[in-house]
């Protein structure tokens, strides 16, 4: 039952690393940390309004930070702070209690139901969207 | 409820063993109390089931490990009803967690800035304060002691004066028992803007301590004096007091990000803990908290009071004896020092040690300037734990009045 | 005689455990090693027993608890072949350890002085220097690194200057296994008056070290890592060394008197040691150390050495895996690092220790500067102790090239 | 067993307090302190050549230190640095190794057979016979 913290989903998902890469001309950026190990990821977001035109990332880190980022990259058009918020929020609740993400909230965040038994491991998912709430709120 | 203290015996294996050859009277709780069975095996089974390195690891183990090292901090949090388990820092105990302070505080005074202790401090909460006077400067200002073994706030207002950056002083006198009325001391400190820092060694382990009804910004204890392990102690501190502390000791675990231009520090609590820090001895403190709150606290209290009051009017027939301390039940604890005229605390403790299986402490107790205030050069110490009987207090009277008649 | 690891298994209980599921093959014993059922019944036989605070007391349990602290301090001082117990200052760990000695030296370090580290160092023989640069002045200077993971003595002569006060270096890395060659840094010391502080923290575990053979002046360790508690650890000092060193943290027990005018320390090692002090912490360690002296010394390096090897072979059969460190048998303990390819340290730990039972250490060790001289944020490292089997290894063999097919 | 500590000769010589007092016109005095437990012993000594002619001393310290103190005024006259010297190792060796005192030793030390077993007290016998070889070398 442990075995599928790395479920083809979120291998999946990193591989696809949707989102990846620089943005030209981006229009506002954030950048957090992880110093317990080290992960770091950049987010860089176009805007228009309240909403993201688009959105580049780069993780240095591990498999499932970047899925976590590239599940962040599918959603990149459109965004705005509460969503990243609402996500978060969603994300947080499945991680610590095991709560099924809400309608409305993105349909890859399930895959990372497993992560919830490995506390250690809460902070890879939940960087690339802070990096993405700080963005938004710069 | 009255508490069931054979009951209670039966979770302590050393109180009935004879260390000395005797059935055992262990009063010497001031200076460590007892582990019980509950705080034995949790350390055992951290040993032995969860242990490893913490943080960083994504083992089962570092998770287990680090599962349990957060829930003994979570646990030391609830004792002291903190905001919140990141105010308070693991360290190796008060002396360790005085220290701390004094380094933190430190980095923001300036010379002249006065720090007002009192002449019933311990040791530990006397030097390192000197120690910082040597590298910045500092005033030391001392509140003077009451013929009872009080810190006398006749003075107060005069000691803390304008300059004055932080009070310091002992939560519960590991000589005279005296409880410091906190109250006054934090309205004076908040009227001057200084800071507040309780040395609560004796107070822990009189039931959990309330951080915020005390209104104090910092306060230091001992996990061996609670009935948890050696090597593990606590500073408390709040929040923004924590955040403007540098750490004091460098190395793993406390860092951001390390070159070897430039460090950056974590955030409080880590930043304070330096190294692999005492892991299991977290875990056996985090056990001890909650065996003390499973305590019916109301029922150890009469217990702890009615023995007090036995051994002070117990004492008081021994002819020569004198108590250095309050010689009523208000206010204090059952911690009770005398002295014998005519003989030296250390040859009393063999005594009673030799013929009565009785364990008190005998000397300076770590507060040679109370001693100095009181003329003496030491006091016989005997100290309370929930586990102590009426048998322990009479063992402890008649080796008394015994050791008098043979040695005085 | 080879070693009989099958009996030597069945000291440690936790290695029969299942903690994630799967039979444990625990391989992060650079972090933290297990402890054996003699070390664990010690510390529970103190508590149980001889629980006492030491020093001062004279009844019988402080007299026995004063007798196993000193003892254990007089094991740990044959384990290090020292010339006397009172060499052996008890500290919290090798941070902490590391910590006293930079400000004990500090104390006589003027700005310009030089102290000489390597890149292979861990943080805490990192930051506690650059605290005391920031404090007193003093130079950093760094010995770089070989492409294999050694420190590189090629520019020794450039970097050790003149105004070098002290040599403070890793005697076996805790990333790479290196293992330092000694005779020449001590020869190059001595050549410019400096002193040499070793942090032995990954040496102690692979048996007794012989400080007097190895002509440092200060060594460092933790009791954590040589099969011993938490919360312990030691700074091994010359005497004169030591003697020059003023104390760190002031309280109870580092005191020869204290007035609020004046107050005057005690000699070393006590002067060390403010506080109560990790009593059954060192009991645990002193225990350790005659655990690990009763082993078959030869035995367990050749069972380390071939499965080392077996290991360092194993892992060169994945494509894209890359050693950070030695990769053959000489001048290395079983400490191996390694890089693979398109996998983060931690989805490889985390996926050996979800599939194959496995427990690894991933991420950068404290090393930062190491890591950053790599190129690299982190490794997954394997390390040995001697109760570890073929089984170990192969499980790490082959659950390293699963991850590399499933994740990469 | 452990009864014997205080035995009545230990504290009859400590109530004897053979020598206890400041001496007129001393030649040399000494002080040793033990910061363990306080103690501290002043002697004075008046000497002719290499010989005392007078000893005293005070003593701030428990029974045995009193008891060890008086034991030195019984030989307070005619002592010499190497006889103090002798009755240290002597008494080192009873209370270390519990070995009777050699011929020419005090008789008194034999005593102090029951501080062997506790090693926390040794030094409080010692301290009168430490000051007093330190008055006498000085
Ligand atoms: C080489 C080295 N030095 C120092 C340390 C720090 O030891 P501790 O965390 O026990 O203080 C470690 C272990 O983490 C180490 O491997
Ligand atoms: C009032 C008080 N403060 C501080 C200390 C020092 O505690 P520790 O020795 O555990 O650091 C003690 C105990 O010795 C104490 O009683």
């Amino acid at each position: 039952m442990s075995d599928d913290l790395y479920e083809d989903a979120i291998v999946g998902l990193a591989k696809a690393a949707h989102g990846a890469g620089k943005l030209d001309g981006a229009d506002a950026s954030a950048m957090v940390d992880n110093p317990l190990c080290g992960d770091r990821v950049t987010v860089e977001i176009k805007r228009d309004g309240g909403r993201t035109t688009a959105i580049g990332h780069s993780v240095k880190g591990c498999l499932l930070c970047r899925a976590a980022a590239s599940m962040l990259g599918l959603h990149g058009t459109g965004l705005t702070a509460a969503e990243v918020t609402t996500n978060i929020a969603a994300l947080d609740a499945l991680l610590q209690h095991g709560a099924a993400p809400p309608a409305g909230a993105w349909p890859e965040l399930i895959h990372f139901a497993p992560v919830s038994r490995h506390k250690s491991r809460f902070d890879c998912v939940r960087l690339p969207l802070q990096a993405a709430a700080k963005a938004l709120s710069a | 409820m009255a508490l069931d203290v054979q009951r209670l015996r039966t979770e302590f294996p050393i109180l009935s063993t004879q260390p000395g050859g005797r059935t055992l009277h262990y009063l010497d709780n001031a200076a460590t109390a007892q582990m019980p069975r509950a705080v034995i095996d949790a350390v055992t089974r951290h040993e032995t089931g969860d242990r490893a390195n913490v943080a960083r690891g994504v083992h089962a183990l570092a998770e287990r490990a680090t599962a349990a090292f957060e829930g003994a901090r979570a646990a030391v949090a609830d004792y002291l009803n903190a905001s919140s388990p990141e105010e308070v820092a693991f360290t190796s105990g008060t002396t360790a967690a005085i220290n701390l302070a004094a380094h933190g505080l430190g980095a923001h005074l300036k010379p002249g800035d006065e720090v007002v202790l009192s002449e019933l401090e311990h040791h530990s909460n006397i030097v390192p304060w000197q120690m910082l006077r040597e590298r910045t400067g500092i005033e030391i200002k001392v509140l003077p002691v009451t013929e009872d073994g009080r810190i006398d706030f006749t003075f107060f207002d005069r000691i803390v004066t304008k300059r004055c950056r932080l009070i310091a002083l002992t939560h519960v006198s590991n000589v005279t028992g005296a409880v410091t009325d906190v109250a006054p001391v934090v309205e004076a400190a908040r009227a001057v803007g200084a800071l507040v820092l309780l040395d609560g060694a004796q107070a822990v382990p009189h039931g959990p301590v309330d951080v915020r009804a005390l209104g104090v910004d910092l306060y230091a204890f001992s996990g061996h004096k609670m009935y948890g392990p050696n090597g593990i102690g606590a500073l408390w501190g709040k929040r923004d007091v924590l955040a403007m502390m540098p750490p004091m000791l460098g190395g793993g675990g406390m860092i951001r990000h390390v070159t070897f231009a430039r460090t950056a520090y974590a955030d409080p609590p880590k930043r304070f803990e330096a190294g692999t820090p005492p892991i299991a001895q977290a875990v056996g403190l985090g056990a001890a908290a909650q065996w003390v709150q499973a305590l019916d606290r109301e029922a150890v209290a009469a217990h702890e009071l009615r023995l007090t009051g036995k051994m002070l009017s117990g004492l008081a027939t021994v002819p020569g004896l004198r108590v250095i301390g309050p010689t009523g039940l208000q206010g204090r604890r059952g911690v009770v020092s005398f002295a014998v005229e005519g003989v030296h605390p250390h040859d009393l403790c063999q005594w009673l040690n030799d013929r009565f299986g009785v364990a008190l402490r005998g000397g300076h107790h770590c507060a040679e300037p109370l001693m100095q205030r009181f003329g003496l050069d030491g006091t016989s110490r005997a100290s309370l734990a929930p586990y102590n009987t009426d048998a322990d207090i009479d063992a402890l009277v008649e080796g008394v009045a015994d050791a008098r008649r043979n040695l005085a």
